[in-house]
C-alpha cells in the first residue's frame, strides 16, 4: 500500500482531528458531529479499509500521522479516533473484520485502566504501564512492516535481476554411472563372508590381502606365453617383507595351479610361466563347446 | 591460470543451466577419468568473475551456488525486452514472508498474532507454490500447526547468499526505560501482572515479545 | 571498434532474452536519446562472435535472429546437468565386487560358491565395462574359467593407494566405527611397513573364520 492512497481515502472522511474544530456553524451553533446522512460512497470506505493490513496497521497510521511518540501514546485520544473510524465503518454497514473490534475492546480496556486509581506496586516495586503490551505489539508489527518494505526493495529476479542464459541446442547423451561408497562394498563383503562362514566346513585361514594383490600382479605379468625368470618377480627395494609377500604369492599361485615353476636342470635358474592347460581338461572343454553347439 | 577447457565448461554450464550451480555440481560434469581439481574449478570461477568486470554480465554467488546474471548498470535497456511489468506482491504477502524469513520456523498462528490479523490462506499457498517457503515440521502443541521456513529458492530469488544477508530488523525501543517519566493523572493501573508476564516473556531469543495474547486472539 | 556499452548491452540482452533477437530488436532496446548506429550493433555482434571463438559458447544467426548457444564441442559435459541420477548398483554387484577385491584372482564359480547363488553375467559385464575388474588369466581346470582381478581404476575410484588399504577381515568386524576413522573418500592407505608387519606376524591374533575360495570350489 502507499500512504497517498490512504490519504486520498481519508480525505473523503470526516478525519478525526477535524473534530477538534467545529465541523460547521449552523445558526450560530457549533456542529461538531458530521451529519449522519452525509454520503460517503461505500466503495471509498472499502478502499480505505483495504489500505490497512489490520487494526495494528490502522493504529500505527493514526499515531504516525500525528507524529506521536509510539512509546507515549495519548491513549484516550488515539482510542477516540480509532473508535470513530470503527463506528463509521459500522454505520456504513461494511463487514468489519473481527480483529478491528477486538482492538477496540482492548483500547477501551487500557483507557479504563489508565483512569483507575493506582493499585499497590508489585513485589519489585515496578509499575507496569497499561499501554506496555499495546506498545510492544505496535513496535513488533511496525518492525516487520518495515522488514517487508526492505525485502520488497531488495533487487529480485524477474523485476530487477535477469539471469544470463545460453541455449543448449542438442543435449548429448552422457550416461552417468552409479556411485558406490567404499563402505557399502565393505558392508556387502562382511555380509557375504558371514553368510559363507555359516556353511563353511573346510579349513579356515587368514586372508592376506597383500598376497592376493601380489598374486594378481604376477599373473598380470604372465599374460603372454613367455617364461619369466623367477628372480625378476622380486623387487629387492621392497625389503624383506616385500620379498616374502612375493614368495608367498608365488607359492599360493602354484598351489592353486595358476602358474608353473620350471627348471631346465638342477641348479639352473628357475622360471615361472602360466599353467599349461591339462590335455584332458582342454579336451573336456572342447567337448563342452561341441555340446553347446 | 585455469585450464581453458575447465573454464569453458564452467561458463557454458552456468549459462545453460538456468539455475545456480555449486562447485560440486560443476565438478561432477567432468568425465570420471578427466576430472579437474576442485581448485581449478574455483580458479575458473574467479577468472570468469574478473573477465566479466568490464562486461554487461556478472558472476554472483547466491544461496544455492553461482549464477551469471545481467549487471545492474545495464538492466534498464535489457528490461525493455519484456513489455509486461513484473508482478507486484501485496503488502500482506510481503509482511507474511518477512515474518517467516526473520522468525522461522514460525506457525501461521504466530504470524497472525504479530500482524494482528488473519492470514489469507492464498498467501501461504502462493509462497509455497513459488517455493519460497516450505513446511519443515509441526509445533507440538494442540492442533500440531505447521512450522514454516524459507527455502534456498527464496534466497536465490532475492540474490542472497544466506539469511544473514537480509536487511537488519529495526531496533525495538523499550517502554520500561520510559516508565519513570510516566505521569498518570489518576495513578498507574496494573494489568493482570501474571498475564502480561506470560505474554511478554515468551520470546527470549531476541527480547522481542511475540504478541501472543489470549484476550486478543481468543 | 564498437562502443563497449553497445557491446555489453547486446551481449546482456542476448543472454537475458531466452530467444533469438534481431538487429532491430537489439536496436530498440537503446534509449531514444542515446541510440547507437545500427552499424555499431552489427559490429558488436561481429566482435562478440570473434571473442567467443576460444570459449564454450558461440554466437549463431538463426531464422529469427541472433542467439548465444553452447558450443557443440562442449555439449557433452554440459548435458550432464540434466542426466538423471543413476540407479544404484545391486547388492549382488557389491558383493561380487567385494569378493573380487578381497579374493583376487578369483573365478565366477568361486564367487558363486561363496555367495551360494549364481552370479548374473550382467554383473560381471558391468564391472568389466566400468573397468573396475579385468580378466587376468584362466584357471587351468575343466572349462578354463576366467580369473578376475581388480584394476588400477578400481583403486583410483575408491581413493585407495593399494589393495592393502582395504580393511582386514578383523577390522571389518568393526566396520561401523571404522568408517569414522578412515577417510574413505580421500583413500588414505595404511603405512606399508606396519601393514606388512601385521601380515607377516602371527596368525593367532585373528580368528575370523573365512571360507577360502580354493577349497570351496574343489
Amino acid at each position: 500500500m502507499s500512504i497517498p492512497d490512504t490519504d486520498a481515502a481519508m480525505s473523503l472522511l470526516p478525519a478525526a482531528e477535524v473534530r477538534e474544530i467545529p465541523f460547521a456553524i449552523v445558526d450560530g451553533e457549533h456542529i461538531s458531529e458530521p451529519p449522519r446522512d452525509l454520503y460517503i460512497p461505500p466503495q471509498a470506505m472499502q478502499v480505505f479499509l483495504e489500505a490497512f493490513e489490520g487494526p495494528l496497521d490502522l493504529l500505527l497510521y493514526l499515531i504516525r500521522r500525528q507524529n506521536l511518540d509510539i512509546l507515549n501514546i495519548p491513549i484516550a485520544e488515539v482510542t477516540r479516533q480509532y473508535l470513530e473510524y470503527i463506528d463509521l465503518m459500522q454505520d456504513m454497514e461494511l463487514e468489519l473484520a473481527g480483529e478491528y473490534l477486538l482492538m477496540a475492546a482492548m483500547l477501551a480496556e487500557i483507557k479504563s485502566r489508565m483512569l483507575l486509581p493506582k493499585p499497590p506496586s508489585d513485589a519489585n516495586g515496578e509499575e507496569e504501564d497499561p499501554r506496555a503490551e499495546l506498545v510492544r505489539r505496535l513496535q513488533v508489527y511496525e518492525r516487520f512492516k518495515r522488514a517487508a518494505e526492505d525485502i520488497d526493495a531488495i533487487p529480485r529476479l524477474e523485476r530487477d535481476v535477469f539471469v544470463a542464459e545460453a541455449e543448449l541446442v542438442e543435449r548429448k547423451l552422457a550416461p552417468s554411472l552409479p556411485d558406490i561408497a567404499l563402505k557399502e562394498m565393505l558392508l556387502a563383503f562382511k555380509d557375504v563372508i558371514q553368510r559363507a562362514a555359516m556353511f563353511a566346513t573346510h579349513h579356515v585361514s587368514r586372508e592376506r590381502l597383500s598376497v592376493r594383490g601380489r598374486m594378481t600382479d604376477i599373473l598380470a605379468r604372465l599374460q603372454g606365453d613367455e617364461l619369466l625368470e623367477f628372480a625378476t618377480l622380486f623387487d629387492v627395494s621392497e625389503g624383506r617383507m616385500g620379498v616374502t609377500v612375493t614368495f608367498v604369492a608365488i607359492l599360493e599361485l602354484v598351489r592353486e595351479g595358476l602358474i608353473d615353476l620350471v627348471q631346465a636342470e638342477i641348479f639352473a635358474p628357475l622360471h615361472v610361466c602360466k599353467a599349461i592347460p591339462h590335455p584332458e581338461w582342454s579336451a573336456a572343454n572342447d567337448d563342452a563347446t561341441d555340446v553347446t553347439n | 591460470m585455469s585450464e581453458p577447457y575447465v573454464k569453458n565448461v564452467v561458463e557454458a554450464a552456468l549459462l545453460a543451466s538456468g539455475r545456480p550451480l555449486t562447485v560440486t555440481e560443476l565438478f561432477e560434469l567432468f568425465d570420471e577419468f578427466a576430472k579437474p581439481e576442485r581448485a581449478s574449478i574455483e580458479m575458473a570461477l574467479t577468472e570468469l568473475a574478473a573477465e566479466y568486470e568490464s562486461r554487461g554480465i556478472e558472476l554472483r554467488e547466491v544461496a544455492s551456488g553461482y549464477r551469471i546474471q545481467i549487471r545492474d548498470s545495464i538492466a534498464t535497456p535489457v528490461s525493455r525486452l519484456w513489455s509486461e511489468r513484473p508482478a507486484k506482491y501485496s503488502r500482506a504477502l510481503l509482511e507474511t514472508l518477512a515474518l517467516i524469513a526473520y522468525r522461522q520456523p514460525i506457525t501461521r498462528g504466530e504470524i497472525e498474532d504479530i500482524r494482528g490479523v488473519a492470514v489469507n490462506p492464498n498467501i501461504i499457498r502462493t509462497l509455497l507454490e513459488r517455493n519460497w517457503v516450505r513446511v519443515i515440521g509441526h509445533r507440538e502443541v494442540p492442533g500440531r500447526p505447521e512450522l514454516l521456513a524459507t527455502t534456498k529458492d527464496f534466497l536465490d530469488y532475492f540474490g542472497l547468499k544466506t539469511l544473514d544477508a537480509l536487511p537488519t530488523l529495526a531496533e525495538l525501543k523499550d517502554i520500561e526505560s520510559l516508565g519513570v517519566q510516566l505521569d498518570f493523572s489518576s495513578g498507574v493501573a496494573l494489568p493482570e501482572a501474571a498475564e502480561l508476564q506470560e505474554i511478554m516473556g515468551s520470546d527470549e531469543d531476541e527480547g522481542v515479545p511475540v504478541a501472543v495474547s489470549g484476550s486478543v486472539s481468543g
